[in-house]
């Protein structure tokens, strides 16, 4: 199992959770973050004082699947989440060695 | 304009504020040009008290409270970080509160009563300390010969005036001053500089009084002062961590917002309801408190759009507060048009006071206390000497020249500038001998919220 | 201090409330007293509507308003978690909306009209159900023989009286209760407490209006009667989910502020406006209601830092009006000294009765109303027969003394005690075996938001 | 009701409003009989002013201001989403100010002055350009025939109008439109739609006035003009990016909360003020401005209990403001159960508009300010015909009948359509092709506080 | 070393907490989040538009510790965090390389 | 490739940024999260219920890096982030199995 873990824009959730439910993943978490890379940030005035603000609002997604459809996940939050401008977010995945549903004590494929 | 007939002229030259209480006296002496008007007045001893007045100035006194408590706590607030921004809210509301006690006990009486032979011309006297002799069937001359208000309207009116002023201060040493220094400074500063300069330049035997300055709702008085108390403040509190490198950005412009609105809309009483009286010079000096800061909130704006590109709300709220300011002196005496024109020039240099000269000077002003109300009462003290001028469409009266007008107004900033300036310096320098300033580097990082009220503001 | 002359005394020494609308009868049997003082009123037989009075009365109306919505409800929102927010809103902005519209159609009726022979010193009667017979021109007397103010204006102020007062109680089962069962009982504790209550006090042929106690602004019409239906109404409902162990930390004490900024605003209206007439009265009545809450929240601070080491916002807050509730029967009858002292013994006892009693008690009364409202209107009430001694500076009028007066206030408390006790016990019962009280488990764990209105307060 | 004698029936059968300058003129043809009443009127020359009325139309100045900075802004500014909360603010406070200068400059003059003989019915003049003539002195009538007020008060309340009706169209384009362009739009309404309509309805030479139509205080003039102006520049503008799709959710209910509660405030001077005097009738307009929202409210939340199962806060608030809208015509002609139904009608159709129609119709009108303000205006037009009848309670005077009253409302519903349809939808077409209307796609993302103001509204 | 990441209902929170601290662990981090899974989710309805929100909070406890007691942790948690209601949240297990504490410097076993 | 997550005191945000940025990594995520651990919290008194509150606001980074430069990172990180006082907070690695940037599709070494 992999907790594939995408940082996207704000406005992507929906069709990023819509691609992941077509693929037949049900359950995800989303975490509010702020992003520093490349794209560029804005400038905030504030009675003259201006502040250079580089850090900007992106969403965080974890999802934990099962190993062998990574790569279509992967494929359809790629595809969900591109705009084709700098800022679109990286997708990282990261082993993960169990998971356990809380309200039944499932564990692994069975708790996802 | 307070006075409604043009034999008054040589009382109207003088800042009209001074008369309230004493009028009666002064007027004494051109009764006989008012018999011509109103012969009612001359046989009349006991002055007539109009229900709507006193409904006007019961009124324009809870609008000054709107003003303080919340408006000028909020202005201030959304202007600081979220980890403190209750202690401003909690400086303004205490500053408020132990003012109004402090007043009724002796505020009052030395601000507005005779003080001895020797220095009554800087101070009151103790005739009316716990408001002693002040009761429901007393009253206070307006500047209409005959016409008064009960003197407790007066004395609520002025409590109001009093006790804004060092709740505008704390906008200068925000989020980093000790709440407790505060508290003993407010007691101090209203007693050795507010109330010396309220008893020299509203009441009649007042050593400010008699250069004759135009200041028709505490230009002076209020924001002169403040701003300049707030600037030594600031200098002496020193600046807060991080500034000029971190983003100080304000925690909620809705609530700057908020409060700015609410502090227009309190200032028609604190402007229109200094004529005292609810006559068509009230209505101007409530018009001009409309025109005065639009005008300045677009001038500001208009600049910043030159400059940055983009007109700001942060911009155009802080520029109409610089032309309430700016008005505040001038509010019953510029005609509509001088209102305006007033109020594009404060805007315009408030905006580089900010901007500009702030930071070009380094020191760390944290609400723009001594930008918005400092430079802008002086625009508008020495604007009042010019857009006053019956010439230019103003209801000053008398022999009325520009040029010894503007003379007249530049004396009566100096010496304010001056009494604050010194005064504020000593009184913070005792309170920083014996309760210190400044919070501890701690209590600064962590915010004053937690480290001086055990509360945080909120928790969604 | 309604009434202006020394030969009134003996309606004086009474609740002025009472006297509003049937003062008329009353003052004909002391005429010839008055006659002295202005022999006009004797040939004056419809009485003179001043328009200085109707403006004052006017806004002092809309003051009321502005004070429970949205003062109150900021108040009490802040107060509560995010999820409960809208609850609270939407629950003082109903009880406004249902309690306006049950007033103009039977409200004032029961409440100022002679009711039957049986129990008219109870209830009044249905002769002016739907407002019959008031128009444009029919008026209300005031305290001041001959002078009366339009009978909308009076009926439009008494209103606010009626729609703030249960509004007053949601704060106590706050964060539980069902939203339908909040509708339902504010109609039958206006119907079944309220009138009854208003009538027996400030109707002339009501049963307390005899017993001579001094009420000025409705100290226990509207503070002891919401005080202690909140407490039965808080033990009844239970204590919420997490009481006494999880964090219910107020969600924004800057709302809060803003709420307590814009109750003391709107009080002025409350206190200063039951005066009915603009005048020295008038402005006693808005002094002593800038200085007892002053003196309250500093009082309440001071004993905080006294004992846990720091000034909480919240804490001069809620001392600020637990003085507004104290000084509400005393506004026009204390002096401004005892205004202060009155404030700051309403501080310390609400201090305690907050901090210490609730907790050893053990009830979940959620935003003190007992214990502000409640504690405070008896500590206003019982001090009113003291603070309003002639020999201590105050108006209370006619053979004056001290010991006597304390009894009459202790009695009036008890019956307002007993009688908005069982009344409210029975209508809370009545409502449960109905419509229930409790929100569902989930609905309270979701937050009342979602689950009653289906909105949520905030999507930043 | 704004005319206090039966004898001038023939004139309160116009729109009260009208008479505000010219009323004297019109007297004078009924003067005899107005003299059986008051023959002091007669030898009286110039016009008495009352310090009450005075006060009172300050006051009521005030409150229109507060019902627009903060009320409007945050009733809007609510409803948004975070990004564009500054936006929302800044528009309103931006267009106040503009509004308030243009007023003074040439505004005034064109509403509330003679014009040529040409299109004098359509425009007034330049007469009173740069307010030209008007002093402390000057005073304009009432409905009264020999009671005035300082001229200053009546040209500042009838500001304050001018000033809220282009800020209420701001909602419907809300989150999409350039900040200049809603500048460059509000200067080209203001000038070629507010001020012909003004003058046609209030102005005794307009073509509106001879009419006959009721409007006691500007249900076409304000709601149904700034209401349909919306609409087309919804429509204009287009939907925004996600309507339909995503969740474009209030991020503020509470602040929408506290902008709707300052409304209903503000809205008493707004509705109670137009009667211009201090009397039993401003208390009538007062108390109906208090019951037709209350019941507004109560009905919109009951239907929506019907069809969802759930009142909501949004929802009691949104029919307030459409009660509010309704009664605004028939604030001082309505009696009390008359602005009950008013207020029931209004809520349960802007239910329908808001929630059924504009669905169904698909045009993004982002805070419905068709759906309550063009709607909620036509229902209190047409109604103001019926509820106004002296039958049912009303106060419409001369041989009223309700068949020919709603019959000339309608037509002047008509009118107002048709001038401001059609004059909006040009100008909006000239803002697009000079400056452009709708803001980028990516200012739009990113939200037109950074794109526009390069502000943020939080930092928490 | 492990981190043990539960997603879990925000008024668990102080439950679980005393349940790791029960075990000897005596630091972790909590961040909100908004959940998507199974539990459904509510209508929320403004002026008439009505939303389906199926994003619920939820708060994401993150937790380092020695691999020898993750099963008591994983235990601990579901103890404390089940309701026993559709919703209950989910535990993942990730291995953890490598940790050091700031202010010391001290490396794996000894940070945490 | 790893992932470093570091947990620190909100008001280090830009010293570690910087310090990263002269390393050459050039992305980073941040989130806002509440720290419970030996840094003891403080007490709030509402009305005079006193809540003693031991989570404390830090922020959490997350910086996916060669595994090359790692201790490079730590070390960058912890010299920014340090005061010396208890709570500076921590740093983890985590194994970083592959990452990919949304925008280009780039995968791994190139997504960072
Ligand atoms: N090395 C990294 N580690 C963690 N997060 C990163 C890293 N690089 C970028 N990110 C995240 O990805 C977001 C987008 O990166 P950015 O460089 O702006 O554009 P792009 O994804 O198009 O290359 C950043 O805002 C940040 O949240
Ligand atoms: N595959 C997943 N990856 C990441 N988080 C998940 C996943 N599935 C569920 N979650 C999280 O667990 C929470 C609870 O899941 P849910 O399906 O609603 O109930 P249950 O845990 O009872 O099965 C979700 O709100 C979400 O935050
Ligand atoms: N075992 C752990 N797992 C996850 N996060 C932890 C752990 N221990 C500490 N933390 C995080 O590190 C922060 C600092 O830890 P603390 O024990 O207060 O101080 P120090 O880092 O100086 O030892 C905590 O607030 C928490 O966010």
């Amino acid at each position: 199992m992999k907790i594939v873990m995408a940082v996207i824009k704000p406005f992507k959730l929906e069709e990023v959770r819509d691609a992941l439910t077509s693929l037949g993943v049900h359950g995800l978490t989303v975490t509010e973050v702020k992003g520093y890379g490349r794209q560029k940030g804005h400038t905030e005035i504030y009675r003259g004082a201006e502040y250079a603000v580089s850090f900007l609002p992106k969403l965080k997604i974890e999802v934990a699947v099962p190993t062998e459809i990574v790569p279509k996940v992967i494929e359809g939050i790629t595809l969900a989440a591109r705009t084709g401008q700098i800022g679109d977010g990286k997708i990282f995945v990261v082993p993960l060695e169990k998971a356990v549903r809380i309200r039944t004590g499932e564990a692994d494929a069975d708790a996802l | 304009m307070p006075c409604d007939t043009r034999s008054l002229s040589l009382v109207r030259s003088l800042n009209p504020m001074k008369l309230r209480l004493n009028l009666a006296t002064i007027l004494g002496g051109i009764g006989l040009a008012l018999m011509a008007f109103d012969p009612a007045f001359a046989q009349d001893a006991a002055p007539t008290v109009n229900k709507g007045d006193t409904t006007w100035m019961l009124i324009s006194t809870i609008l000054v409270i709107l003003m303080t408590i919340p408006g000028l706590a909020l202005f201030y607030g959304g202007l600081v970080r979220t980890k403190n921004m209750l202690s401003l809210l909690m400086q303004v509301f205490s500053v408020f509160s132990l003012v109004a006690i402090l007043w009724v006990i002796y505020g009052y009486s030395l601000a507005f009563s005779t003080g001895s032979e020797s220095i009554g011309a800087f101070i009151g006297g103790f005739s009316k300390v716990f408001l002693a002799g002040v009761t429901t069937d007393s009253t206070a001359d307006t500047f209409t010969k005959g016409v008064a208000i009960p003197e407790f309207t007066f004395l609520a009116f002025q409590l109001t005036f009093a006790a804004i002023t060092p709740a505008l201060i704390v906008g200068a040493f925000a989020e980093r001053i000790k709440f407790k220094a505060v508290m003993l400074f407010t007691f101090l500063w209203l007693t050795f500089v507010y109330l010396p300069i309220a008893h020299m330049v509203w009441f009649s035997e007042g050593y400010l009084f008699k250069l004759g300055a135009l200041d028709f709702a505490g230009g002076t008085v209020v924001h002169i002062n403040s701003g300049v108390a707030g600037l030594i403040g600031a200098l002496l509190v020193g600046k807060r961590i991080g500034y000029g490198r971190d983003l100080l950005a304000p925690h909620s412009l809705t609530l700057t917002f908020v409060g700015a609105c609410l502090l227009w809309v309190g200032w028609f009483g604190f402007n229109a309801g200094s004529n005292l009286e609810a006559t068509g010079g009230a209505a101007l000096a409530l018009l001009n408190t409309i025109l005065a800061p639009a005008a300045a909130g677009l001038a500001w704006t208009a600049v910043e759009s030159f400059e940055k590109g983009k007109a700001s709300l942060l911009g155009i709220a802080s520029g109409a507060v610089a032309g309430l300011v700016a008005i505040t002196p001038a509010a019953g005496l510029a005609g509509p048009m001088g209102a305006i024109v007033l109020g594009l020039v404060a805007g315009v240099v408030c905006y580089f006071a900010v901007t500009t000269v702030k930071n070009a000077l380094g020191y760390d002003d944290a609400l723009d206390v001594f930008g918005i109300h400092g430079i802008g009462g002086i625009v508008g003290a020495i604007g009042t000497g010019i857009v006053a001028a019956p010439s230019l469409g103003g209801y000053g009266a008398g022999e009325y020249t520009i040029a010894g007008q503007v003379w007249t107004q530049f004396i009566a900033v100096v010496v304010t500038l001056l009494w604050t300036g010194i005064g504020s310096l000593i009184l913070y320098k005792i309170v920083d001998l014996t309760l210190g300033l400044r919070a501890t580097y701690e209590a600064e990082r962590e915010g004053l919220d937690l480290a001086d009220h055990g509360e945080r503001a909120y928790n969604y």
